[in-house]
This record gives structure tokens, C-alpha cells and sequence, in this order.
């Protein structure tokens, strides 16, 4: 097993490796940028080195600063966490040339995955079923934009090929929109990642986003863990996740499952990593993407199939065996995520500043996954996820009494945070009764105020 | 006197403007003023006291410090800022790396205490991933004290030297 | 003084426009400056303030407001302590129970506001476990305010009345 | 199912309580003295009832007044959670009296296990092995003592028959302690309990602390829940608890189980309880007592078994039946919970005052259960237990770790806490091997000071 772990990431994923390290013998080095000196990573952690100024590009997206922070300081092994460098190839490389452990999948799972149209085409050779979309390398001009929406038939998805997080996608409804946004669609995607591959799919309506979670050893054995629905998005962006799919069944899961195993076998996967699947009303399911990484909402999985997966990557990347069997794996109760957000509950504006108050809620089933302390000063830099609030029961029911009664328990002052949404959600009869897609959450959109009014001050709701 | 958050209220006398904070306990006495009123002589408020607070507020309640390396210990979070006078300034490191004061083990360092140096000499060289980085000096002046030793690790934003200017 | 929830004082000088703030405690001692406002005779401390920032802290983030019962809005807890001059007196309730005005539903009042009462008279009746307590002026004065309505349930030490001695 | 339930206690175990409630869709009223008017439990019930002054007699023991508020207020159940008039038949058969549900035992079942030497004639009778000791209805006189003694052999243990609690207790080794120790005993039980009434119970030098779980529901249905090793304490009082007993062995939890379910059964018990045994090296078990309410320590049996015990015991309250049968009860990993006491390390005075600074740990297995909060002011008046840490995991290897990491994380600034001495017991190689019995806390005994110190200012050290 590993002796020191570099954790290459901040806030809650961050705490969480610390914590999985400690359980394993492991010790931590957490990194931090300036603005996170005072960070609850960087006070749990064994020892915490600066690496650079605020800005993520100069500190948590440095990759000379982060593997000399490696080999300075003496690290066997690093883990990526979610977002920052986690899903970038040369990363893994980096960490691989400088001798120290990388916890994910190889560097060339990673760039094939993160290439939308060739992981499209590995899967439809696999046959695991994708949805109708551009064919080959994608497009990055509008006329075969528009020949490939022809020929699928409107509305279609445009999607940038090395994208994610939302960024580069438009939902098109008529050539005459394709003509307008592809443009914009692909200057976004040059922005975000520096390419203009972009690639078109059919667009479902309706259709749940619904997600495998994967554990794969070094020695080719890969098992599922059930699946999670990610529907409940804003824009792309999940914001409250169960496990399981309220409207799975057994013999649909078997079946999903069964084409995410096969996802990651046909490329030699291996450690964590998803799958992610739109489960369409008539129970046909597509493959869109697979993230070579954990993910945020991977609490809700650990909760009902009593693993660690956290422990289970780093076990993996140490060249230890999967744990545990397919067989094995059994769905316990239901879970549910609500991501917490420091952001304004009506603009979705980020909101950060002092938490001049703070208590998480507690008791049976209730998981808080925090960086927040009383005291501690959000910074602007960075994601605005600042908890995550995991109820587990034994039925779906309970679990979103359990959620609603913890959010109410839930006091962060100074700042603003969706805590009010979620509870609409979870007070939603379609949400109670399962029937949801990924447009459920339109319905609580409000229409943006005219100008993005300025940030809040911070304190001034205390009063 | 309850210091419950210092650090919040140094923050928040940051957001508030106060320019004034007088505290006096065993259950008695606090003033604040704020700015745009006449008292304003004020100091500026001890900012390294915040981070010392924040730092004592999670301090580890078992004896966790025995686990705490010298990286810990020796870096930006952990130790005091040295405390310098209005006519020198702190040399910081620009990049994580390893501390070096000579350009090889058998050479003589480059600078030593007390050497005048002068505008864009080298000082000291940080090694990073295999880079030899050399730390000039931005401007004249003369070495008062060398902060780091030889061989040792260094964060970003980590003061090497303190030179006093002119 | 209870430093406790300075920050949150901060915030109330903000939000009163105070430019200075005093407080010296065991309960006595607190200077308010408003901006603008020539130093005056401060009025007398708002003690219940503390109270208020306690309950405020906890308040549920979503409107669970409407669950709590008119108990809780008027017990001890909820509401405001009326405010009462120095020469005037509460009577609080010495028991859990419910508040009665007469000694049954066609009699007459024990007392109305401005009726003058002697020490020992009867003000009014908590009903506690089907037993009838009567609640008696510990002193002669007047009734200036009856704080309950008939056939309230009434808290450990609720206010009842306002009782002007002498 | 009930309307509106009132909480008759404070601390962790009101927050419990209204927890349970909330997901049961029942009302609470919270009842608080004049000295709790800020407690947590207070803020988070429906409603709040101030019963009266700080002193317990008055308030959280004044029966008059709670029953006062049950029917000005309109509940129609009763919680009464532990301590305080938890075992008391009198409020149980005055709730009935008044028409509204105890959420417990019968009263009669209560005076029953209350009255220590009758409930030992009864368990007799049933066949559930008991330790030697005082025949009939106990012994009030110095010279019925020594004859007992003189029987059972030396070292016989003092104990009141209206005991609890560690109050009235002595173990004395031979003739000259008797006489010396025995009145003081008695004057102590005399002082708590009002009855001069004592018992002598032989000995065990070396015995460990296994209690087991029962719930019953009206039908006579009877089932237990598996066992919590309770040997760590100190001076009669737990300090740490584990589920499963780390010596327990698969038959053995079978006739333990048995003979608790036994216990239960012949006195026609419903509802939740406890029944506590010690168990001798060589693998003989020995009734103690039954207690019959909730514990402090149910908490770790709800983590093993995936149940909900105070959900459990209103449904029972209620008239249901129980939702689960005894084949469906399972033991999964282990958990261990650390009560937190505010106390001083090294006297184990209580260390009341202002908590300046709080946070709780969390993540993956870890559970807490408190009354603290930020600016809380932790009052004398009553037990210093303010919080309660439970680490669940796999293994009981890695809940040692889990607890020990999430001690580490523990804030609790302003008072002092017994959090530094549950991190020697974790460390400490005898617990970690499972090698350990009620006297093992001696081994971290400090001598008492010559003068108890002043309790500390309790904001000295915050600055």
C-alpha cells in the first residue's frame, strides 16, 4: 500500500480522500492555492504545501507545480479527485513519468473517453447501444452540421467532442436554431477546450439521465454497483442524485449493467469510473459518455451497496484485487444526494463569502460531506459546491423525509444556498412519485433578472 | 473576553469598515467604531492574528502534531511570517520545489548573511522537477538573514531571505 | 458581555447605521452612536436582542414557520418580553396551564385593564391538571395591561399582566 | 399513528426523538426550563413548552407540570427517552391516567425490573441464570449482609434495590469493608432513591458488560437485536460501546439472545428494552438487570442491524406490530460509539460553559448524535453528556480507525470534553485485541487532586 497520497484537488472530494487515506494507513499531503490557506483540507490533512496564487490555472490546474510538489515532498501516489486535473491525460502521464502512483484509469483511457466521437464509436462497435449522432471524428463546420441533423431528424443535441459539465451543448429544434447556435455552441467549445470538434445526436425529450458506477482491477475483473439517477439537472449540471433509478427494475439493471461492464472491458478499464446512460420512456437506454473518474454523487452508491469506493480506487491503483464480486453487490434502501451549493437561490449566481454560522445536521442515515466550518470564507476562485447532504433509508419515502428534515436542520449563514430548491424538490409530487425527467427541473426555472444583479454582501442577510 | 471568531470578526471588520474594535472581558466592555467617524488613528488591524486563530480553531485536539512533517511545519500555513522592518522585504519562493544555496554541493553559496548584493544577482536556486530555478535578487541591498536551509523543501509563496533594500 | 454573536451585532450595526457601539455588561452600560446622529442619551440597552439573535440563529432556512403553533409564537420562547417601565411589574404565570379571566364562563372578569387591585386579590385563574389555581396580586396597584387572552395555554413563567404598583 | 408527541427530556436524545417523529409524520412538543431556553432541542421541535426552573426537580422531573402541558397543548403520546422519568412508574401510569400513550413499558413492567431483588426472583424462576446473591426482597441491615456475604464468599458487590446508575454501589473484599462500606451505601441509596433497601450480588473479578436488545411489541411477540459489548466504563458509568461484543461467538449470541427474550417474555413486556448481563471469562452469563427504556447506546445496534429502534418502539407504542422477525435480524460490521462528556480530562468534573467554537465530524460511516451548537452554553444543571460519536464500518478493526479519525476532527472549544481519553482507549493495544473487561478503564485512572479546582472560566482558554 501507498505511504503518502498527494491529494490534487480542494473542498469536500478533497476531505473525503484524507479520510480514506487516514482509514488505510496512508499519510496526506494536501495541496492548496493562496486563497485556500485557511481550508478545512489543508488543516485535516497531514501536511499541506502552497503551490501557487488563486487562480486554479496557476495552483490546482499547474501540473509542474503540483508533480514538483510530488517529488519534493515525497509522494507515492496522487489522486485526482473530480473536476480540476482529474480527467486530463497528460496528468496521469505526468505522474506516471515522475514514478508516483496516479489513482484512475490509465492516461490513454482517459483521453479515449474524453474524446466524445471515438468513445461513441468504440461502444457502437461493442455493441452497447449509442444514440443516432454524427458519425466518425464529429464536425466543426455548419454545413455537415446541418447534413448530419438532416439525416437524424430534429431536435438534435449539438455536443463538443472533448467536452463536459455542459459546456458546448445546445439543444437545437430546426435548422434555422442549428444555423444560429452551432456557432455559438463551437466558440464555446474552443473556449472551454481549445477544439472545435463538435458532434450532433438525437435529442430525447424526455428521458432520464441514469448512471452505472464501475469498479474494474488492474487484473480485468470489472463489477457494477447498481446505478444512480442524475436527472434532477439545472443546465447540465446534477444537482440532486439517488441511487437506485426509481423506475429501474431488476431485470433492466442486469441488463444496463451488463453494457457498462462491457463499456469498460472492451477498452481494458480500469479503477472507478461511469457510465452514463439516457433511459428513455419506452425503456430503451443509450450510452453517452463515460467519466474516468470518481464522481460527485458517488456517496449515494457507497450508501446503498455498503462500499467504499474511495478506498476501493486507491486499493485498486496500489495493484490490489477488486474486493468483492458481482454476486455480491446488493441494493440496500435508497439514498439520496442533495448537492449544496453556495449560490443564490434565485439567479443561481454564486454566492460566496463568510459563513458567520454553521451546523450540519446529523442522526440516523444522515451523511454530511463538507468543507465548510463556522467561520470560513467561500472563496469566489472556485466551484460553488460546498456540501453534500446523503439521507439513506430503507425506503425511497423515508429517505426524502429524511432529506427534507436534515435540510431544515441545515444552518449556513452569511452565504446563500439552494437549500430552499431542494426542498421544492423533494416537496414535488412528480419527484415523490418517481415520474421525472431530465427537463423535471425547468419547472422551477425562473426567467433571469434583466441585468445579473451584484453579489450580496455576504453579511447583510445575518441580520 | 470570548474570542469565539476573531477571525470572522477581523473579517468582518474588514466588511464592516470598523476601524475600531475594543474588546475587554470577564463579562465586560466592547466598543466598536466605524469608519467615517472621527477616531480613526486606529493600527491596522493585526491581520497575521486572524490566520493564527484559524489555525489554533482546528487544531487537532489529540496529540495529531507528531504526524505533522517539517513541510507542514516550515511552510506558508505553519510558521509565523518573519517580521521585518519598513526597509527590507521577505525574497518569497515563485515555485514548490527544493531549496539550494550553492549551484552544486562543492561550490560556496551564493550569497551569505550579511553580503551586499546587488540588483538581479542570483541568491539562492529552487529545484523543481529536475529545473534548476535561480532566485535573483529584484533589487540592491544587503542579505539580513537566510530563512531556509540547504536541502530543504519549499512551498509556493515561502520566505527565503529577507533583504534590506538601498 | 456575551460576545458570542458579535459578528451578528456587526451585522445590526450595519443594518441600524450605527457608527459606534459600547457595551458593558453584568447587565448594564451600552452606548449606540447612529450615523449622523449627535451622541445622545443612549436608550436603554435592548436586551432582548441577545435573545432574539439566539432564536434567530436556528430558524429554519424554509418556511417551517407555519408548522409552529401559536404555543410556541406566544410562549416564553416566541415573543417579545413587553416592555415595562420602572415603577410597573409583570405577573408571569407560575405554572403550565390555561389562562382563565373569570372563575367560570358567565362570570365576570377577576380585573380589567385599569382596575386598581389591593395585594392579595385574585387577577386571574390557570387551569393545571383540572385543578383552578388562582393567580394573586403579590402587591396593590393597577392592572395596566392583560397580556393573555382567555383560554390560553400559558408557559412556565409567561407574562400574564402588567401590574402598575403603588 | 400519533398526532402530536411531547418529548419529555433534553440533549441528544430530544434531537433523536423529534428526528424519529419528523419521519413518522407526528408533531413534537418540546418541554424546557428556564436553563434550556436556548437548547437545540427547543429550536428544532414544532412546539416548545417551558415547564419550569433550572432545577430538574422542578422541570424535567415534574410530573404535575408535564402532564399539565400534555393536555393544555394536546398531545397524545409521551416520550420520556432515558434518565429523567424514564423509569419511573408513576409518570408512565400518570400519562395513561391522562388519557395519552407512554411511548414505553407498562408501569407495572417498570416498577417490576425497577425493584432489583424481585426482578432477580423472577428472571430465577425463569430459568435465566442470575449471579448468587441476597434471597427474598433484600437486605436493609448490617448483620443480613455479612450473613450474606458469609454465604456468597468474598468479594460480593453492594448494590440497591432500587438501584441505578452506579449510585449506592460498592464492591467490598471482605468482612471489615462490609461493615464499613455498607451503611455508606445504603445512606447513598437512601439519599437517591429514598429506600434503604440493599442487595448483595457475588462478584465478578474479571466479567465483561453484555447487554442485548429486545423489542416487543403488544402481540407478545418478543425478538432481540443482537448484543453491545458495555464493559468500558468507568465507576459504573459507560463511557464506550461496541456492537457486537468483540468475544461473542455465533451459539452463544444464541442463548444469550434466548434467555434475554426470555426475560422479556415472562413478564409479558412490550416495547423497547434492555436486558444486561455479565458475561464471565469462561463464557457463563449472569442477569443483572433489565432496563426498560431506550438507551444511551442504541445507537451502535441500530448501525449493525439497519434498524430504527426509537422509530420501532413509537410504531410499537402505537399499537403495530413489529416490522421484523427474529430470522431477519443480522449483525453487519461493527460499530463503536464514544459518548462525549463535557468534562475535565484528568478530575472528570463536569466542565459546563460556552462552546465558542463547534464542529462535527463526518463522511462515510460516521454518525453523531448532539445537542451542541455553535455559542451554546453547556448549563450545570444537568448531565454532562453532549454528544455521542458512533463509527460504523466492516470491520471493527476499521471503526477503531474511523472513531479515532473522527475524534481527530472533533471541535469542540470552550469547555473541556473526555474526547482525549476515548482516543487512549482506542489506541490502547488490550481494546484493540478485544482483551478487555469492566475494569479496564482503571488502568487510565489518575489519582483524584488533594481539592477539587475551580471549574475553569469557560472561555479562559478560547483566547
Amino acid at each position: 500500500m501507498f505511504k503518502k497520497l498527494l491529494v490534487a484537488n480542494r473542498g469536500t472530494i478533497a476531505i473525503r480522500i484524507i479520510r480514506a487515506c487516514r482509514e488505510l494507513g496512508i499519510g496526506t499531503i494536501a495541496i492548496y492555492s493562496t486563497a485556500d490557506k485557511d481550508a478545512l483540507h489543508v488543516r485535516i490533512a497531514d501536511e499541506a504545501v502552497c503551490i501557487g496564487p488563486a487562480a486554479a490555472e496557476d495552483s490546482y490546474l499547474n501540473i509542474p507545480s503540483i508533480i514538483s510538489t510530488v517529488l519534493t515532498y515525497g509522494a507515492d501516489a496522487v489522486h485526482p479527485g473530480y473536476g480540476f486535473l482529474s480527467e486530463n491525460g497528460d496528468f496521469a502521464e505526468a505522474c506516471r513519468r515522475s514514478g508516483v502512483n496516479f489513482v484512475g484509469p490509465r492516461a490513454r483511457h482517459i483521453r479515449l473517453m474524453g474524446d466524445k466521437p471515438r468513445a461513441r464509436r468504440i461502444m457502437k462497435r461493442a455493441g452497447v447501444p449509442i444514440l443516432p449522432g454524427s458519425e466518425g471524428t464529429g464536425v466543426s463546420e455548419l454545413k455537415d452540421a446541418q447534413a448530419d441533423a438532416k439525416r437524424l431528424g430534429y431536435p438534435v443535441l449539438i455536443k463538443a467532442a472533448a467536452g463536459g459539465g455542459g459546456k458546448g451543448m445546445r439543444v437545437v429544434r430546426d435548422a434555422h436554431e442549428l444555423a444560429r447556435l452551432f456557432p455559438l455552441a463551437r466558440a464555446e467549445s474552443e473556449a472551454a477546450f481549445g477544439s472545435r470538434t463538435m458532434y450532433l445526436e438525437k435529442y430525447l425529450e424526455r428521458a432520464r439521465h441514469v448512471e452505472f458506477q464501475i469498479l474494474a482491477d488492474n487484473n480485468r475483473n470489472v463489477i457494477h454497483l447498481g446505478e444512480r439517477d442524475c436527472s434532477i439537472q439545472r443546465r447540465h449540471q446534477k444537482v440532486l442524485e439517488e441511487a437506485p433509478c426509481p423506475v429501474m427494475t431488476k431485470r433492466l439493471r442486469e441488463k444496463m449493467g451488463k453494457a457498462a461492464v462491457r463499456a469498460a472491458e472492451v477498452v481494458g478499464y480500469s479503477n472507478v469510473g461511469t457510465v452514463e446512460f439516457l433511459l428513455a420512456d419506452d425503456g430503451q437506454f443509450y450510452f453517452i459518455e463515460m467519466n474516468t473518474r470518481i464522481q460527485v454523487e458517488h456517496g449515494v452508491t457507497e450508501m446503498v451497496t455498503s462500499t467504499d469506493l474511495v478506498r476501493e480506487s486507491i486499493r485498486i491503483a496500489a495493484g490490489e484485487p477488486l474486493g468483492m464480486k458481482q454476486r455480491q453487490i446488493g441494493i440496500e434502501g435508497a439514498a439520496i444526494e442533495c448537492r449544496i451549493y453556495a449560490e443564490d437561490a434565485r439567479t443561481h449566481l454564486p454566492s460566496p463569502g463568510v459563513v458567520t454560522n454553521h451546523h450540519a445536521p446529523g442522526g440516523l442515515g444522515v451523511r454530511v460531506e463538507t468543507a465548510l466550518y463556522d467561520g470560513y470564507r467561500v472563496p469566489v476562485h472556485y466551484d460553488p459546491l460546498i456540501a453534500k447532504l446523503i439521507a439513506h433509508a430503507d425506503t425511497r419515502a423515508l429517505a426524502i423525509v429524511r432529506s427534507k428534515a436534515a435540510l431544515r436542520e441545515y444552518v449556513i449563514d452569511g452565504i446563500s444556498t439552494n437549500i430552499p430548491l431542494h426542498l421544492k424538490i423533494l416537496d414535488d409530487a412528480d419527484f415523490q412519485g418517481g415520474e421525472f425527467a431530465t427537463d423535471f427541473l425547468k419547472r422551477y426555472e425562473t426567467a433571469p433578472p434583466a441585468a445579473p444583479p451584484a453579489i450580496e454582501h455576504p453579511t447583510a442577510k445575518a441580520s | 473576553m470570548e474570542v469565539r471568531e476573531l477571525k470572522t470578526l477581523l473579517a468582518l471588520m474588514q466588511d464592516f469598515g470598523l476601524v475600531e474594535l475594543e474588546i475587554e472581558d470577564k463579562k465586560g466592555k466592547v466598543r466598536l467604531v466605524r469608519a467615517g467617524v472621527a477616531p480613526s488613528a486606529a493600527p491596522a488591524p493585526p491581520v497575521a492574528a486572524s490566520k493564527d486563530i484559524a489555525a489554533r480553531t482546528f487544531a487537532p485536539q489529540a496529540s495529531r502534531g507528531a504526524q505533522k512533517s517539517a513541510a507542514a511545519a516550515n511552510g506558508a500555513r505553519g510558521a509565523e511570517p518573519p517580521v521585518i522592518a519598513e526597509n527590507q522585504k521577505l525574497v518569497a519562493s515563485p515555485m514548490v520545489g527544493t531549496f539550494y544555496r550553492a549551484s552544486s554541493p562543492d561550490s560556496n553559496p551564493f550569497v551569505e548573511e550579511g553580503d551586499s548584493v546587488r540588483k538581479g544577482q542570483t541568491l539562492c536556486i529552487i529545484e523543481a522537477m529536475k529545473m534548476m530555478n535561480e532566485i535573483d535578487a529584484d533589487a540592491g541591498g544587503r542579505i539580513v538573514r537566510i530563512l531556509c536551509e540547504n536541502g530543504q523543501p519549499i512551498e509556493y509563496g515561502q520566505p527565503l531571505m529577507i533583504l534590506e533594500v538601498g
